[in-house]
């Protein structure tokens, strides 16, 4: 299945704007964003070195916020979308 | 009115726009980009969501503040300093609703609305903020 | 600037104009005329008086909150419904210094200073505020 | 000597915006009040009945707000201006 990976401000300069994944059907998002790079300093932008997300990243699928659970448990489908967030910034 | 812009506020014709003969007060939040040794400010915004979550703020500021109205219209793109970042306005028929309500919606914000600032500086480097 | 005017207030521009680069947040409160069974209000001040206390109040504010710049205008004569009031504008660094700040003068102006307001029914009644 | 006395809003149209007492020298602004006006109804806007000024009444000399104890105590001197206000309601 394909799924795509959007990200924002800092991430989206390590991470890139969009990128297309092709995994097995059944992956969590954790699974998918652990196959998003593989140099150690873009994998440790998102987990911690005991390999879970790094609490202040936000993840979104299809537009709705991920709790830390749900990152891990959730079973994405073909054409899902997930969104990275570093912490914001703005007003 | 609830936006996310490239374009800058028309501050005044939003105030008047907002307001109505129930409401004893509005209280406005302006945001500008101060110089603290920078000469720009760079804003990223994820834009549908920041705007779904906008409007979710400004209904829980309205439930929880008892308001008449709400604005919410924040800038993304490059801003220099001096410019307007944010503009809301909290609309309620007395004080107090007004500044709690206005209030609530700037700290929601800042918690968790998709929107990210870089400093530029007049060298031209850049930094995001964490 | 700080004023006591019959004149209506061009908010937009005494925002622009109150504006500068140190400042990273300017809270504004509006006041203005709510129709709560009324036609109008008569504002009536000792300008003379009122004019140093709100001189007062904004160095006050200033000191207290650490403001970088104060406005307050208050309108006297007939003012109809849905008319604007009063305008305060607080400008500061961060925002937190500007909603007390401009928090402050609010209830500061509400304690003592002298303009008071006569309630104008649509029957021609009139009756003021004790 | 004379004492000028102004007065705003509600008692402005009791005691009119301006008047002239003529009076005793060191006469203090309590006493100049006093004579302001004979009526009943008209002292009891500004006497409580034992005599003191209402709490809630606001006297300034020479546009300075005085305390409980000036009113009763201060010495007026000729050309003085007294001025009074009812509870402000503006903002």
């Amino acid at each position: 299945m394909r799924i795509t990976i959007r990200s924002f401000a800092r991430f989206r300069e390590i991470f890139g704007t969009e990128k297309l994944i092709e995994t097995d059907s059944f992956a969590s998002p954790k699974t998918v964003l652990s196959l998003l790079c593989k140099e150690k300093e873009c994998r440790d932008t998102l987990f911690t070195p005991d390999g879970t997300l790094h609490p202040h990243i936000t993840i979104t699928l299809n537009g709705r916020r991920l709790s830390t659970g749900e990152t891990d448990e959730t079973t994405l489908a073909d054409g899902d979308t997930l969104v990275i967030y570093p912490p914001v910034s703005g007003g | 009115m609830i936006s996310i812009q490239k374009d800058d506020i028309d501050i005044g014709a939003l105030i008047q726009q907002s307001r109505n003969t129930h409401m004893g007060a509005q209280v406005v939040f302006v945001g500008t980009v101060r110089d603290d040794g920078i000469e720009a400010i760079e804003f990223e915004a994820d834009r549908t969501t920041a705007i779904a979550d906008l409007t979710t703020i400004a209904a829980e500021a309205t439930e929880k503040h008892g308001l008449i109205s709400v604005d919410i219209i924040h800038r993304d793109g490059l801003l220099q300093t001096g410019e307007t970042i944010l503009v809301i306005i909290a609309g309620s028929a007395h004080r107090e609703e007004g500044f709690a309500g206005c209030r609530y919606i700037i700290e929601e914000i800042k918690r968790y609305v998709p929107i990210w600032k870089k400093d530029i500086t007049a060298s031209g480097d850049s930094r995001w903020h964490d």
